[in-house]
């Protein structure tokens, strides 16, 4: 449920709309529901919404957590696990 | 699209799929629900499924608004479009095809001459109203919490500006309830006939209401949960952390959606969601009869903006399809091959139950993505992946 | 058409003027319009001819006829890549083109709704007959009907298109063999898009522009370089998806797809997102499928990316063994699952 | 079409079911709905390809094609003598045929509008089914969209047909010639009353009815006795002023026409009265202008009125030498007038 | 049809006409105006001018409510029906075509977005209001003394059953005032450039009005009267009885249509007009310039129906297009063809004045029936009528 | 100006309301402006409304009035004239 999506503003427009872009494609969205939302930032757009900030550093951590797997992996192949 | 491909990365997805059946213990099932129709979608579309080991079992849990929204609140919209024609009746494309009673829905309302439009955003409606002073713009909102803060900064900005023709039925509905339904059914509290060994928790609904209204279930029940995002590696990784929880023995609130949940959630959205709305007493979900506190209705200072008191409209309860099982396959107890008329008389093309409407429902999710799989191949003369 | 003597002396108001009921009414003042508009754009001698058939040199011997016809009731009239006009030429000559005939003759019959404004339907026209030209197929009989305001929507465009099919040319949906390589032309669900970003209640500014485009040409090479070739279809409506579905129903095969393969560019892919919709139900109106035996696949690429219209051409899939005519593909995150025939319309959904 | 595999299992709802948006979207619904009125009622071979395109046999060697389409936006749908459908193919086949061709075969564009009851949908199409078989013109091809309500009006139907031009036969409304004579198969003004005598806002009972009928086989007969036969049209819209006025100006002739020869019903009169009309502006649908030289006018007559369709043929009047191409009349009165083409729409008035 | 067709019927005409060349003494001319459209579309219809002798010249005169009818009452309605969306702006068939400013007509109002709508009868208009409550429906009445009552009534029905969405534009205008404005022109009184040897007098007006208003005319300004038919026998006999009373010196008021017209008229009509309508101080007509009491408002006690007050209508005085002759061709001062732009810029298809407009209009019945004979026939195979 | 019919009344209706006949087409119209038309009478009508009986005799008179220049013919014939 929810579909949502992370998207780049790109320009803050009147009172509290601002542009987003995703893979190239812009869209006026409203930033009412965040506060502290700038230019260059990502949020995660429903409903023509912004819901929250996206935190770039978290979003590295995860992926990072992801190639644990490999890192296992390769523990595995040294006979360590 | 930044954000978004690194999560659907192929060759990253066979590393974690290499590292669940590892971590998994071959000599016991696990079953995990995810309450979020976001997650059953992720799963179908992506075909996450060919990516678990046999022993690790999803159920889908109810997180799909549209799937537990009952007859009876369309039924309501429906009469309302159809007895006046001066009303201009909006909602979300997802609404649009949910059956109600007499072989109705949305969409049939309209071919039937009311004037039913689909909006992208709760906003679109709004300014409907605006550009037709002469006419009464109402709002079908559906949506978990997610969804709750557009409407009700809708209704705000109404009363703001004081837009006379606009109104609201409100049909925003509360996952903890949900989850806790879902928790005390006798199905899995006493007979133990839907195992469940813990929960996959809400993306979106987490942006919002944080991940602190979770605790409760880790401890009272006993359950793991791990809040995860919708894209598919996201539930690949919930995955893995719920099977090192109960490998573990440990039942906790894990967050993997940390870019965009935080323990808090959105303390601005929040606030406006408990000035325009409170607590209903009890609500009907599809499949989960009345729920008690188990979502939102328009405060008493916003009552002008209230459809439901504006117009008097009444609710009143119709029972599913009799052959529908859609009610035991949102509480995990039954799956869609369960339903003897799916894919034959209930299909996406004519829906009997909700869960065959929206791409994230249960049944719809199965029959568009997976119901290959029900079926012996024959041949197939060209490989298909591992 | 015949050049009517004018009874008339004022010529139509191209700027302000507007379409009303005596402009469907068979009297002066349509003939005033088929003559200011309509046979000036499309001026042919069959058009000429001014009687109510065109009489047309018939197909070479040996040769078979394949007629095609489409409504065109598209919103808006105007959109990025292109409009009613040359898409109501590229929709008809496409589908008899796909028979693998060569196109010949184009009929079309509008239905205007009273108040559209004379400039609009003057731009559709020339645009229709640009297309025309430019694709060498001509409109050589037309018809005009007016309705009254709303019971139309500005424009609504049929078209019929009359083909000939060379003696022993064999191109049908029931024709795919279990082995068989399925070939896309190139991107899929830019002229869906294209439209749907004009759409007041969904607006977005992308440059996604519609592929609208005739494609004998393209095909006419295709078929040169391999003769071999079993079906052509281009996946209008309903998209990739419904149109591999019929053609897999049709000839009593399965396909499985590889979606990696399949070309999609990078903002409708974003638009999708954000509507929640999947590409491959979204409708083309200049792309091919090609299905080929095996061994001729590599030729089709390449004859099809040879070709200006076919520069992005992919080997998507496969025909399977299936008796139960699912369409499979094989997801770029590893797994499996069906595409479906689209079910009710596309819609945007926020779940 | 192909014959889809049903993904549905629940027949369509002809009883109160209704078009919705999803039955023109390309997926299920619309498949679904092409193959249980369409493809039942049309039943055919060359529909049963169930691909984008028809393929057809050719004309015969020798054979030049004839192609004629029209749109269809009656209102009523249902009138008395008939309804949009066998209108449809009527009106098409009717524009072949006057050149002179067999027509051979038909494709069908339908545009609906969202709310339309399959009920009356099926009604329509099954008529038109029935006009096909009646006719011996199959309908080979078709497409099917939907409107959104308020977009449309029901059902408008494009039709286009194709015939077979044999040899050396030549009919053209340029060939009228000084001398000929002019010749009308039956009653003039029985469609276009039948209609209006529909509509609320004129509403009057009366047994009129539209004389919507297929005249290839009346003009297979009268070629047959007559091959000199040098003009044939169906007076349609703007009714058989329009229709003269437009032959005159093709041929650059004038004509003199004899009012009290002229076949009009009493009824039909009656109406026009009350309404003030002329019979000779209304629309016919089943009715023939034929011009012959007037050495042939005799055989011509009799030969129309050997055929059911021409009992009630008239000879009405003489092609004159005018270079302002004028029809005039020689009015029952005694006096002479012109008679021009319809101005505008034909509105009933009060003085 | 029964006392139609007898009144056609072309071997009497041709006694008739026979009847009317003896009568008419060859050494003078007889010029007479046909004061009705209806007379004038009879004589063009039939043919009739090919069944007169030379010398007896029929002029056309104002008697046409559509050409008539002022560029700015029709302005009137377009203003009021564009600039209200509620508003249903009916009128008789008739009234679509007129020419107004800015190159509209009722017809192109509507092609524009307006909501106009024909109807056969004033009380299709009333139905219509009945219909759509939600609506203002506002009729749109012309005519002469025929069609004023029918008008009066609906008002009437309206005030009896307090329909409030009803009213009315009456631009209602009154015979005998035109004909006075014709007597009493410089042309017809002073300068006699037009001949005028007396009147066809009207057909169906006089079956409301009677044959006694036009006493005035026959003993005031000497100018014999013929009331008769609109059937083309009718005509002709009038024109015959008109050339007696010329040859024999009188001038009086005959009525050839005592089958339909009395001396007094319809009473009930009559008193049914005066209930409800009352003079108008002076009226725009199209060619005759301001005639004073020549036309009809509402009164006070029906002012809730009179649209001019209900939607503060105001009347402003357009000028006719600079080329067009119509007025002068009303007053008979001038034929069609003396207009510069006749059958060119000025066609039935774009008329420039309302005289192309009406079939009764006498552009009009020249362009669509007579024109052929301004052009010299170079060769007719075929015999023409003698 | 001013169109008008003679149609035949077979039939009253409800309230002034009448059925006509002419030629076989039958319409309803309204008698509220005349007074004592019955079945079988002649009306004018005019925009749905009947505006006067029309009197058979007096029809009869007139046609007969027409024919009169037959009667000054046959006189002419006789050299009277
Ligand atoms: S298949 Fe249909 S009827 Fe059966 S449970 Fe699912 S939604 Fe309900
Ligand atoms: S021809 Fe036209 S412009 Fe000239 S007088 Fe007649 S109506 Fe006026
Ligand atoms: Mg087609
Ligand atoms: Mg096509
Ligand atoms: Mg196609
Ligand atoms: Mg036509
Ligand atoms: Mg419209
Ligand atoms: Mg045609
Ligand atoms: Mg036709
Ligand atoms: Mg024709
Ligand atoms: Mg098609
Ligand atoms: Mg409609």
């Amino acid at each position: 449920m929810c579909l949502a999506i992370p998207a780049r503003i790109v320009e803050k427009l009147d009172g509290d709309a601002a542009r987003v872009d995703l893979g190239g494609v812009r869209k006026e969205i409203s930033l009412a529901l965040v506060d502290g939302a700038e230019v260059g930032d990502y949020v995660i757009v429903h409903v023509g919404y912004a819901l929250s900030r996206l935190d770039p550093e978290e979003a590295a951590k995860t992926l990072a957590l992801f190639e644990e797997s490999g890192l296992d992996l390769q523990a595995i192949a040294a006979g360590s696990a | 699209m930044k954000y978004v491909d690194e999560f659907r990365d192929g060759d990253v997805a066979a590393k974690l799929a290499t590292a669940i059946a590892r971590e998994a213990d071959t000599g016991r099932d696990y079953a995990f629900m995810e309450f979020c129709g976001g997650h059953t979608h992720a799963i179908s579309r992506y075909g996450v499924t060919d990516l678990l080991p046999v022993n690790v079992r999803m159920i889908h849990g109810p997180g799909c608004p549209v799937c537990v929204l009952p007859i009876g609140r369309i039924d309501m919209a429906i009469r309302l479009v159809l007895s006046r024609p001066d009303v201009i009746l909006c909602t979300y494309g997802d609404c649009l095809r949910v059956p109600a009673s007499e072989q109705l829905s949305l969409l049939k309302a309209k071919a039937r001459g009311g004037d039913v439009r689909m909006v992208y955003s709760a906003a679109d409606a709004l300014a409907l109203a605006s550009k037709h002073p002469e006419r009464e713009v109402v709002f079908f909102a559906i949506g978990f919490e997610t969804t709750t803060p557009p409407t009700a900064l809708v209704i705000k900005q109404a009363q703001a500006i004081g837009l006379a023709n606009f109104s609201v039925i409100c049909n925003h509905v509360l996952t903890p309830s949900a989850i806790m339904t879902i928790l005390e059914s006798p199905e899995v509290r006493d007979l133990g006939t839907v195992p469940l060994d813990g929960f996959i928790g809400p993306a979106h609904v987490s942006t919002i209401i944080g991940s602190r209204p979770y605790a409760f279930f880790a401890e009272e029940y006993r359950k793991p949960v791990v809040i995860a995002g919708f894209e598919p590696l996201d539930v690949m990784q919930a995955i893995r952390m719920l099977i090192r929880q109960v490998n573990e023995g440990r039942a906790e609130v894990e967050n993997e959606f940390t870019r965009a949940v935080s323990e808090d959630g959105n303390l601005k959205a929040q606030a406006l969601v408990s000035e325009v709305f409170e607590l209903r007493r009890s609500f009907e979900w599809r499949g989960l009869h009345e729920v008690p506190y188990s979502a939102l209705r328009i405060r008493r200072a916003f009552a002008d903006w209230d459809a439901e008191c504006k117009f008097g409209l009444a609710f009143k309860s119709v029972p599913d399809n009799k052959a529908c099982e859609c009610g035991a396959i949102l509480r995990g107890v039954k799956t869609p091959t369960d339903c003897k008329i799916f894919g034959t008389v209930c299909t996406p093309e004519n829906p009997m139950g909700s869960c065959m409407v929206s791409s994230e429902g249960a049944c719809a999710a199965h029959y568009n993505y997976g119901r290959f799989r029900d079926i012996p191949v024959v041949a197939e003369p060209s490989a298909a992946v591992s | 058409m015949a050049e009517i003597k004018k009874g008339y002396v004022r010529p139509l108001d191209l700027k302000t003027g507007r379409i009303d009921m005596g402009h469907g009414a068979g009297g002066k003042a349509m003939a005033q319009l088929i003559d200011e508009i309509f046979a000036r754009a499309f001026a042919n001698d069959y058009l000429a001819q001014g009687d109510d058939g065109a009489v047309l040199p018939a197909p070479e011997p040996g040769e078979r006829l394949v007629m095609a016809t489409d409504a065109h009731v598209v919103s808006p009239l105007f959109f990025p890549g292109g409009d009613i006009g040359c898409l109501s030429v590229h929709g008809t000559i496409n589908d008899v083109a796909v028979m693998g005939a060569r196109p010949l003759y184009l009929a079309a019959s509008f239905i205007l709704e009273e108040g559209f404004p004379l400039a609009e339907l003057k731009r559709i026209v020339d645009s229709m007959a640009a297309a025309s030209r430019e694709a060498r197929v001509p409109v050589v009989t037309g018809d005009t009907k007016v309705v009254e305001q709303g019971k139309g929507d500005g424009v609504f465009i049929s078209t019929t298109a009359v083909g000939a099919l060379p003696a022993g040319r064999s191109l049908s949906g029931a024709n795919a063999q279990p082995g068989d390589v399925i070939l896309v032309s190139g991107t899929l669900g830019d002229h869906g898009m294209a439209i749907m970003a004009q759409r007041e209640s969904l607006a977005f500014d992308s440059e996604i522009a519609s592929d609208t485009a005739a494609l004998h040409g393209l095909i006419a090479d295709l078929l040169a370089a391999v003769p071999s070739v079993r079906v052509l279809r281009d996946p209008t409506r309903g998209g990739l998806a419904t149109t591999l579905n019929e053609i897999a129903t049709q000839s009593g095969v399965g396909m499985t797809l590889d979606e990696k393969a399949i070309p999609v560019r990078e903002q409708v892919d974003a638009a999708c997102e954000l509507l929640g919709l999947d590409p491959l139900y979204v409708a083309n109106e200049g792309k091919l499928v090609v299905i080929v035996p095996a061994e001729a696949a590599d030729a089709a690429l390449a004859a099809l990316r040879d070709h200006p219209l076919g520069r992005e051409a992919a080997r998507i899939g496969e025909v399977t063994i299936d008796p139960n005519c699912f369409v499979q593909i094989r997801t770029g995150f590893g797994g499996k699952r069906m595409v479906d025939w689209l079910s009710g319309e596309q819609l945007p959904r926020i779940c």
